[in-house]
């Protein structure tokens, strides 16, 4: 196993859910778009770790950090979804701009 | 922005109560919790019902006009398909009603009979009440004890009468004997079977203990009790002014009983206390249930004491020919109060005849009741009312 | 021994273990729920005490056309019912039946069955939304909040024992309640963990466990009173047998890790070496069978909760308690 | 009330002085309520009230009955499709009766008021603002009468299917089946011919 | 030291690699394509699971479960119940992405940022093997994450304490909405 592999499919994965943050109008696939880029982070992460045999384990460590974070943010994301939705009847992100200038 | 999310906009600034949009759900015809082909078309936010519309008719037969063109013998074998789970019941009153208008009088003992027989009916009713309400709730096993138990007595039934659900038993000026409609004091007429006080009494006794062994499996549960203490909560004025009757009337306070306040039958010469509770809720129906299936079982032992001997059937003409006249007849079925309103133009049909169905007035009150409450709610408040779709659709 | 061979020998092992399992506790739900109702229950199939009726039943389902709706999204219907049975088999893997008799011995033994059971949420959601059928959502979105609501209390027993035990592999926690806790003059004792004041923490589990399997008095997500059957509406013939199976096989698996945490698993006072990895199964098996008992008493004898009651209860009682659980067991393991 | 249970418990040993109990409660509700009239047989009760007073009459009337047991109505017809006609046709007039019912809970009072609505203009006031239970009973009777019951928002039909024609318990509407075929036990009311000779049943109170 | 293609393709664990690594690209992709909202989250799912899988395959047995059952068996459940509870129509729903005058530029973007870091890595840590490891033994990485991380993990717990507040806050019923 080499280390680029793991990290090529990371970067694919990033950019996928990079392509997916910009393009996808509803809120919720945004959200996961994002969760795609994270989970692509902690590819990186867990594989450096591995690969350079960290004894203090800071690639798995971060990664876990992620994980607990991505769970924060999504249960904040949702939230906040599910109570523009009750106000607005809708999930689309664009059509939130009355902060517009 | 729109006028449309200008006003959105406003009503969200009142109220920033969470909603998802609203779904629009049917519940039936065809579900379990709908005792048969009642149809409700809520409207439910998640769980929360905003408005309930129940549909009814699914099973509608049209009595009243079929009563229209049958002759009040015929009627009495209709009218104990109105409601099946307590068939004689539903004959008494409307054999009253035509004794009444005719100026018969049964004889004592057919009397006796018919009030033995309306609080079998009554018992075997709220049994079936007792078993399928936990196990709407979701109590699987109260069903099988108690509708155990009903079996005794639907048998009591049939060994009297020849059917379990069906008796069509009564006859104008008494009860079925062994001669058909004509029977006279000459004629030996067929009586009750032999022992059949005794087995009644075996199950009257095996119906006290039942009624201990679900005290013990179901009222004095706390799951139960969770379910249905303060859920559908009908206040007395609300119960009155929707019609609800019997043992729903009852557990909101009002102590309305036709066996005591208009007695019939031989009401009057046995002891029994009416049940009623204060709380109005899904608990209080249930508890009023189990109490008068006691109050009964009180009723049926007093009776087999006091049942004089004698003739069980009246002389009445061969041709039943009703005079002019409007009589209202009423009985306390096990479901309410159940009443017919026969207009009678002289022949031997009626001109008109309105049945006052229990468990249709008892349903009216379903939007009120079921405004905002929870779905597994709905199903513990529309079993306490304890209806019979035929006895809805007539 | 050759790797390939062993697995598949695991493998077959195992699934045969469960469905058999499984058939044995529908059987035993049978015929207790019967009892209990003062009735005899299956009698014929089989011949002598129906036992063959779950066998019947299981061909009847089989032969059944599977139905999906019209307007179902039918890849996802499909697929929900392998979901939800994958999640259940998967327990098995880790669960040891003597020293020695474990399919694979994970580090992780106790978070991988955490891990891969929170998966049959995802397989009834799945279930409920492509059915295209309003009770079946409303039923896949009552199992989902159920679930996640129960899935903290039954994680928070779990860390207690596992802070007790001091390691998360299954056969670590075994033999950590093997271990001597304290000698009465020559006489060494050893405890499972409920014995070692775990009967707050076991209790939470067991109940988080029935409300895991949504069985009565949490069977909300199915209550046939109120959604029909919830996300099992719309599901006939080997889809609906592969859910069926799968709450039976799930029963017995979580009554098996309930066993293996707080009852010593196939650990039994006196019964070391060798005899352990012989009567092990059989222990393990006495004791999942008294577990299952309970869960099927219960079934049979209470009325299902509301909604809201049992996500209060859940969160006002169940989680607090567990927490306290925590502390308690730690703040002992501290001290002593 | 004047009226004591044991007079509506068994209508042959009403007496005569306990008829007149009943009638004189009859009297003095109608009376109080200012109805039109009233009558009593069988120990029903029938007060009579007008068209335009129905709602308020049965509104005061509720204060003592507060029990709303039912409401339906009658048609009477001169002719009937099916099933027997009224004694008298040629005296009769044409008009629909929308009755409704309260009682008592504590007694046996209970009267049934009578309002008389013409064929060509069938309505009358809804009671449903006052009685919650009246609108299925004023949706079936408007299904079944097409009487229109003015503020009932609600009178779709209850029991027929949306695109049913016709009003079934008008007495002009035939009943199919008994139009193709007519009820066989219509026999079973024809004097049998063994007992027809018996005299002792014949000279019943055929009254 | 230099690895071939048919060097690597000799060693089981790249097969397993490639194993997990197709599935997870391809649900990836479908993730941020799919027409259907809900489908969409499911192939979220996949890929996710395709990283758990990468993780124990790593070594990282507890960091794979983790995600297990704190993605795929939370958040991904959050998800769906967001998305049912506000609208899950079953079947295409063509109004998720932006029209094409978006989503070009969003590609040329993606396919850039994958080339410009593929090349660095590539460039970097040409034929760099991972050295074979023992799986990762959780006590290690317990007894790390409470001496060594024990100030990030507070940290983590303060924003977990955040969110559920905040959380709550969002989601409270409003004291004034009509509660029978």
């Amino acid at each position: 196993m080499t280390i680029i592999q793991f990290v090529l499919l990371g970067t694919a994965l990033f950019s996928m859910g990079l392509y997916g943050v910009i393009t996808r109008k509803n809120a919720v696939l945004v959200l996961a778009s994002v969760e795609l880029m994270l989970a692509a982070v902690n590819i990186n992460l867990v594989s450096f770790d591995a690969y350079l045999a960290d004894q203090l384990h800071a690639g798995q460590m971060l990664a876990l950090f992620v994980i607990a974070l991505a769970a924060a943010e999504v249960g904040i994301g949702i939230a906040i979804v599910l109570m523009i939705y009750r106000n607005r009847q809708t999930a689309d992100v664009d059509a939130l701009s009355e902060m517009k200038g | 922005m729109t006028s449309r999310e200008m006003m959105h906009r406003s009503e969200s600034a009142v109220s920033i109560e969470l909603q998802t949009p609203d779904m629009t759900l049917n519940i039936g015809p065809q579900h379990p919790s709908t005792h048969g082909v009642l149809r409700l078309v809520a409207k439910v936010d998640g769980e929360r019902i905003r408005e309930v519309e129940p549909v009814i008719g699914y099973m509608h037969r049209g009595y009243e006009k079929l009563a229209e063109v049958r002759t009040y013998a015929q009627i009495t074998a209709l009218v104990n398909r109105i409601d099946w789970v307590s068939g004689f019941a539903s004959e008494v009153p409307f054999i009253l009603g035509v004794e009444k208008l005719m100026g018969v009088e049964a004889p004592e003992r057919a009397q006796w009979i018919r009030l033995i027989l309306s609080e079998l009916a009554r018992i075997s009713s709220h049994l079936v009440f007792i078993s399928s309400y936990p196990l709407e709730l979701g109590a699987t096993t109260p069903l099988m004890h108690s509708l155990r138990e009903r079996e005794y007595i639907l048998e009591l039934i049939e060994e009297v009468t020849g059917g379990r659900f069906h008796p069509n038993f009564n006859r104008v000026g008494g009860v079925k004997s062994a001669y058909g409609g004509g029977s006279t004091t000459k004629k030996q007429s067929m009586d009750l079977p032999a022992g059949f006080f005794k087995r009644t009494s075996e199950a009257m006794d095996r119906m006290d203990k039942i009624c201990d062994d679900i005290d013990t499996l179901v009222t004095g549960n706390e799951l139960i009790k969770m379910r249905t203490v303060g859920v559908g909560i009908i206040p007395p004025d609300k119960a009155l002014e929707f019609g609800l009757s019997g043992p729903n009337l009852r557990a909101s306070g009002v102590a309305y009983d036709l066996r005591k306040s208009d007695s019939y039958l031989t009401y009057d010469q046995v002891e029994f206390d009416v049940v009623s509770r204060p709380g109005g809720d899904c608990y209080d129906r249930y508890l009023v249930r189990l109490h008068e299936v006691r109050e009964s079982v009180k009723i049926i032992r007093q009776a087999i004491d006091m049942i004089p001997s004698g003739p069980l059937q009246a002389k009445v003409p061969r041709v039943l020919k009703a005079p002019k006249g409007h009589v209202y007849s009423r009985a306390e079925n096990p479901k309410g109060e159940f009443g017919y309103y026969i207009v009678s133009e002289g022949g031997k049909m009626p001109y008109r005849l309105k049945i006052r169905s229990t468990s249709f007035s008892n349903l009216t009150i379903l939007p009120w009741i079921l405004k905002g409450q929870l779905i597994p709610d709905l199903v513990a408040i529309m079993g306490s009312l304890d209806f019979v779709l035929g006895d809805v659709d007539r | 021994m050759n790797f390939w061979l062993l697995l598949v020998i695991e493998v077959v092992v195992m699934l045969l273990l469960v469905l058999t399992s499984s058939l044995v506790v529908i059987y035993a739900e049978l015929k207790a729920g019967s009892h209990m109702q003062s009735r005899i229950g299956p009698y014929y199939a089989g011949g002598r005490w129906g036992w063959a009726q779950p066998l019947a039943d299981g061909l009847k389902f089989l032969q059944k056309e599977d139905l999906s709706p019209t307007g179902a999204d039918k890849t996802v219907y499909g697929f929900a019912p392998y979901v939800v049975l994958m999640s259940t088999l998967a327990i098995f893997v880790v669960i040891p039946l003597g020293p020695d008799l474990v399919a694979v011995d994970l580090d992780v033994g106790v978070y991988f069955v955490l891990a891969i059971s929170s998966l049959s949420v995802l397989g009834i959601l799945m279930a409920g939304w492509s059915s295209a059928n309003k009770y079946s959502l409303m039923g896949g979105l009552r199992a989902a909040a159920q679930l996640i609501a129960y899935e903290l209390p039954l994680v928070l027993a779990v860390v207690a024992v596992v802070v007790q035990a001091g390691t998360m592999s299954l056969n670590g926690i075994v033999e950590a309640q093997n271990d001597v806790w304290f000698s009465l003059g020559s006489f060494d004792v050893a405890l499972p963990f409920v014995l070692r004041g775990q009967v707050l923490g076991f209790a939470i589990f067991m109940i988080a466990a029935v409300a895991e399997l949504s069985r009565i008095p949490f069977d909300m997500p199915i209550a046939e009173s109120e959604l029909t059957m919830g996300y099992l509406t719309e599901y006939s013939g080997i889809r609906f047998t592969m859910f069926f199976l799968g709450e039976y096989a799930s029963m017995v698996g979580l009554s098996a890790i309930a066993a293996t945490l707080f009852l010593g698993g196939y650990g039994f006072p006196g019964v070391t070496g060798t005899w352990a990895n012989i009567l092990g199964p059989g222990i393990l098996i006495g004791k999942i069978a008294v577990l299952v008992f309970l869960i099927i008493w219960i079934r049979w004898t209470w009325p299902r909760l509301r909604e809201d009651q049992l996500q209060s209860m859940a969160w006002t009682w169940l989680i607090p308690l567990a927490l306290l659980n925590i502390a308690l067991i730690a703040g002992f393991k501290v001290v002593f | 009330m004047t009226d004591t249970p044991e007079a509506a418990v068994d209508a042959s040993e009403t007496t005569e002085l306990e008829m007149t109990a009943a009638e004189t409660y009859a009297a003095s509700l109608t009376e109080r309520l200012g109805a039109t009239g009233y009558s009593e047989e069988f120990d029903t009760v029938r007060v009579f009230v007008e068209r335009d007073a129905w709602v308020e009459t049965i509104v005061a009337a509720s204060e003592e009955l507060p029990f709303f047991s039912w409401l339906s109505a009658i048609d009477w017809s001169k002719t009937t499709e099916v099933g027997e006609g009224v004694d008298e046709p040629e005296t009769l007039e044409e008009r629909f009766e929308v009755i409704c019912r309260l009682s008592s809970v504590e007694n046996a009072d209970g009267a049934i008021f009578v309002a008389t609505v013409p064929k060509d203009d069938a309505s009358i006031g809804s009671l449903t603002p006052h009685f919650g239970g009246a609108e299925w009973h004023e949706r079936e009777a408007h299904e079944m009468f097409d009487i229109a019951f003015e503020g009932n928002k609600n009178l779709v039909p209850l029991y027929l299917p949306d695109d049913f024609i016709g009003h079934p318990l008008l007495k002009s509407y035939p009943l199919i089946a008994r139009e193709v075929k007519p009820w066989p036990g219509d026999v079973d009311v024809e004097p049998m011919p063994d007992v027809a000779s018996d005299s002792q049943d014949a000279e019943g109170s055929d009254t | 030291m230099t690895v071939s293609l048919a060097d690597w393709f000799r060693e089981a664990a790249n097969w397993a690699f490639m194993i997990i690594a197709i599935p997870t690209l391809f649900a990836g992709w479908r993730t941020v394509t799919s027409n259907n909202i809900v489908r969409a989250v499911l192939y979220l799912v996949v890929s996710l699971a395709g990283t758990a899988a990468l993780f124990i395959m790593l070594g990282a047995e507890f960091v794979g479960w983790t995600v297990v059952l704190v993605y795929i068996g939370a958040v991904i459940i959050l998800f769906l119940i967001g998305i049912m509870i506000t609208r899950a129509p079953l079947g295409v729903d063509a109004d998720l992405s932006h029209a094409r005058n978006v989503r070009t530029p969003a590609a040329v973007l993606g396919v850039l940022l994958f080339a410009v870091i593929g090349y660095a890595v590539i460039d970097a840590f040409e034929n760099s093997m991972i050295e074979p490891f023992e799986p990762t033994a959780t006590a290690d990485l317990a007894n790390l994450l409470f001496s060594r991380w024990v100030i990030p993990f507070e940290v983590v717990s303060f924003v977990l304490l955040a969110a559920l507040i905040g959380g709550i806050a969002l989601a409270r019923k409003d004291d004034n909405g009509a509660q029978r």
